[in-house]
């Protein structure tokens, strides 16, 4: 049986968004800048699926800037933002927190190294943001806080409203950004109501097509292009519009349901349920409630992370140990290490993340192989006794 | 990532398991990388009367690279002199697997320690005279486990 | 008659593109950075890719990063360059030249409002440098030269051979760039040859996918990346890779081929001899013979282009007033007023490129129309006093 | 980016054409921004005797904005007495054509501005006054289309 229990990192692209996508591949196949009906044919495509993002957020057409993915908005969000400052001659202060996505942190980490300050927010042994910490880490010269609003590894759901409005109670000026990757069109997120003003979405997380994102880009908010040229989107950001990617996007968003997010959180509690009660020793990562509809993450302990993962490959099914991206550092994740988790607990995590196609028999079947090759490799392991 | 042979010997180790009544057992690596591995061995004489490792063993908590290299460490081990067995190196496993991602090839050092560290505690049971060679090893394996053990990883990178 | 002459704002997808593409819509569809087979699957085509493009330009495979496109590479090239200089508390001075993309130009111009100096050297007539020029501007606080290969609305192709040697006997750190996005697989290109440091290229101008782009990056080569992340592109580029997106580009250099750019080269000099002969007044825009083989540029006296462009459009010819983006403002071509057209003529101008599948039989049908619509134009302009 | 009335009105414009004999002719634009505009008109008189634009032609280079508001401004203006033909405004133009892309909007002027220099030049011509809000209106026309030749571009934006 193949299983493929990784949606986190990636999703095949839906049968009826390459469908939506396939006139735009060949045939019209215009550039959307170009006034002749090729063109016009690719405006429209990109203008239809503009409103179906904007109309999934309830927001404004032109708050949606179309990016090449997740990892252009979040740099381009914070980056961006940073640039309005360093032209009036200033630095400042940003605050985010330590189970952030690699390109936010590194983001950051950049701009410290440039002379801005940033706080890295802690987060408690489920990985939350503790609103009060936040309001004591603002300063006068604070002007942008970016938490995300879902984690990759552990699926954690921050309190967004809660953070946002210890932000624009504090200071109506600070911009508050989430990294929305994980939970778009999975968790409700609303402009107005969580007093944000920049929101990164992307597409192959959704069944969408890869190479596709967006910022969100509340109406009046300053930002610099990351990527300056001739004006498009706005504009807030140049280059030939990716149409036929974009439409995939747009269509994505539409497939989404609340009956799929229900059908994955059945699974999902499903998995937790028999993997905590037959695997002696397991223990889930992440908030108990406030997670992902589609997250599992478990430690099991006398076992290593990418050694059960390429065990569980061997039978067809495809997991990951923490984020993809750190599958090929030796470090321990540093989501992980955030929950307070022992590095041996933290290398001994697998995540397995579900998607619409997922069954329960899929699940029932993966338990089978999990506790078998959990066994197997703990027979095989120098720190792992059995009872 | 891994190539055939290392998965192979990472999906069906060779050598894998307890040996109660060893004669030498080598214990190396850190939690921290998530790589420990404990190597047992039994040391008999072949037909010229020499000592060689008769017998060896290993368990091993570590991703692929760390079985694969475990397990094919003491496969070329087994049937070797103490001298020889003492030579080996960790390019000489990487070779036998066919190669190793860059960023893996520190796992195959730890199975060579392990090895070194059996032949070590072996001598000493004995009360026989380690080799400066060997010791100076044993003490640069021993700083490598506490080392990583002190080290806390920065949350961030 | 349907007729796309606007092959420079964009391509279709080849057939034989999208064949290539398809398998890793939604099968092969992992992420290239996960360990599992959807992963690997991935990586294996992504590596696929990477080598037929290093294989095009003679060069390393860990010297192509993938890029969401033209744009974003050459945003990256010379902010990623300059950002090396901030780090070390400097700035400094970079060379370009007036008929760049909007891109180039407008990251410049960012650049320049940081602080950086910049020079714009003027091109000639036709719309070339002259090294000489390029010498003098040369100072010693000099850190990069980035001058396009081929211009997107002219065709000129620039001397890089000499303004390469220039650069280099002046001062070997001196980072070269070029943007090579329309001349890619039309001319020949060579890193070690042309003294090149960085050179941008993208696949939507050569019958691939949109939304994927490389630059070439000279290994040792230092720049800070514009996307921070989990690292992938050896550390350079981060973000999902963009895989059926790279597929896509990979196959499409494959096809290209000196049949292909004779083919178009012959309706080029077809067309360009017809109208120049057939039409009063007519008069081409760029360099005569140093020119991009599917490149056509005219003016018309008297015409005004987007007129004349969505008359074309009502027979079904496609073709475009200078460049695509800048059809949405009102200002003449800054590449035709480079090149001293006064602004009657730059207004005039309109673009014609060719692709593969343009044939003799459309462009004979093209000019017949054009006779007729620089005609009826002519005759109900404000200007135009017919002979 | 253009509606279907706007590219009817472009590629089929009404009133194009020369007036050799025309009683009033107003010349507008500029060279730089692309747009040049000649706008004849013959004037009659009404049944109830009041003077009114009879017959109207135009001649623009410019853009399909261009063209098409040269064309239904005069299709507008046909008909109307000098009092209500210079009291058009580029809205009623934009209106009749269902709108014009924010870009072009400024294009519709031109056609308006035309007219209003085409019955100025009539009176003048006349040796009739010239209406206070037509001598300012005028002087703004004309300094709009200076300003605009003595402008050059710069070549990077
Ligand atoms: C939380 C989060 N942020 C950002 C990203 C990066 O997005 P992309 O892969 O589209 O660049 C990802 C996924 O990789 C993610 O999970
Ligand atoms: C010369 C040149 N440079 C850069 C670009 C931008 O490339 P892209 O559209 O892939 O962002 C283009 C085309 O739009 C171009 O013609």
């Amino acid at each position: 049986m193949e299983v493929y229990l990784d949606h986190a990192a990636t999703t095949p692209i839906h049968p009826e968004v390459l469908v939506a996508m396939q006139p735009y591949f060949t045939e019209q196949f215009g550039n959307a800048s170009s006034l002749h009906k090729w063109g016009r044919e690719a405006r429209k495509a990109v203008d239809l699926a503009r409103e179906q993002i904007a109309d999934k957020l309830n927001i404004m057409c032109r708050e949606v800037i179309f990016t090449s993915g997740g990892t252009e908005a979040n740099n381009w969000a914070i980056k961006g933002v940073a640039f309005t400052r360093e032209a009036s001659g200033l630095k400042g202060h940003i605050i985010t927190q330590k189970t952030e996505h690699d390109c936010v942190l590194n983001a950051c980490k950049w701009l410290e190294s440039r002379g801005f300050a940033v706080t890295y927010l802690d987060v408690d042994e489920f990985g939350m943001v503790n609103p009060e910490d936040l309001k004591s880490a603002i300063r006068p010269e604070t002007f942008l806080v970016t938490i995300m609003h879902a984690n990759n590894e552990i699926g954690t759901v921050q309190p967004l409203k809660e953070i946002g409005q210890v932000i624009k109670t504090a200071n109506p000026a600070i911009l508050f950004h989430t990294d929305a990757c994980q939970s778009f069109t999975k968790e409700p997120l609303n402009l107005k109501d969580l007093n944000l003003d920049l929101i990164t979405i992307n597409s192959h997380k959704i069944y969408g097509p890869k190479g596709v994102g967006a910022l969100v880009v509340k109406q009046g908010t300053k930002l610099v292009p990351l990527l300056h040229g001739g004006g498009h989107e706005f504009g807030h950001r140049s280059g030939t519009i990716n149409v036929h990617g974009i439409m995939g996007f747009g269509k994505a968003v539409s497939l989404a349901s609340p009956e799929k997010n229900r059908h994955m959180q059945t699974l999902r509690d499903h998995l937790i349920k028999r993997v905590l009660a037959e695997i002696p020793g397991a223990l889930l990562n992440g908030h108990p409630t406030q997670r992902l509809v589609n997250n599992t993450n478990f430690s099991f302990p006398g076992v290593e992370g990418e050694a059960l993962l390429l065990r569980l490959d061997a039978h067809g099914i495809a997991a990951s140990t923490g984020s993809a991206c750190s599958s090929n550092t030796l470090e321990a994740s540093h989501t992980m290490m955030a929950i307070g988790r022992k590095p041996e607990l933290a290398h001994a995590s697998i995540r397995m993340s579900l998607g619409w196609e997922n069954t329960l028999e899929q699940m029932d079947y993966v338990v089978e192989v999990l506790k078998d090759e959990v066994k197997q490799l703990r027979s095989m392991s120098a720190t792992w006794r059995r009872e | 990532m891994y190539n055939q042979k290392v998965m192979d010997y990472f999906l069906k180790p060779i050598n894998m398991g307890d040996m109660p009544d060893a004669d030498g057992v080598g214990e190396v690596g850190n939690v921290v990388c998530g790589d420990v591995m404990h190597l047992f061995i039994r040391v008999g004489k072949n037909p010229a009367g020499k000592e060689v490792i008769a017998d060896v063993k290993f368990k091993t908590l570590g991703c692929v690279a760390a079985i694969a290299t475990s397990s094919i460490a003491t496969e070329l081990a087994k049937g070797k002199t103490l001298e020889q067995a003492m030579a080996m190196t960790n390019q000489d496993v990487v070779r036998e697997l066919g190669g190793l991602p860059p960023v893996k090839v520190h796992c195959s050092v730890l199975a060579v320690d392990a090895l070194k560290m059996a032949i070590y505690d072996y001598l000493k049971k004995q009360g026989r005279p380690i080799p400066e060679k060997l010791e100076k090893e044993a003490q640069r394996i021993r700083k490598d486990t506490e080392n990583a053990e002190a080290h806390t990883h920065p949350h961030v990178e």
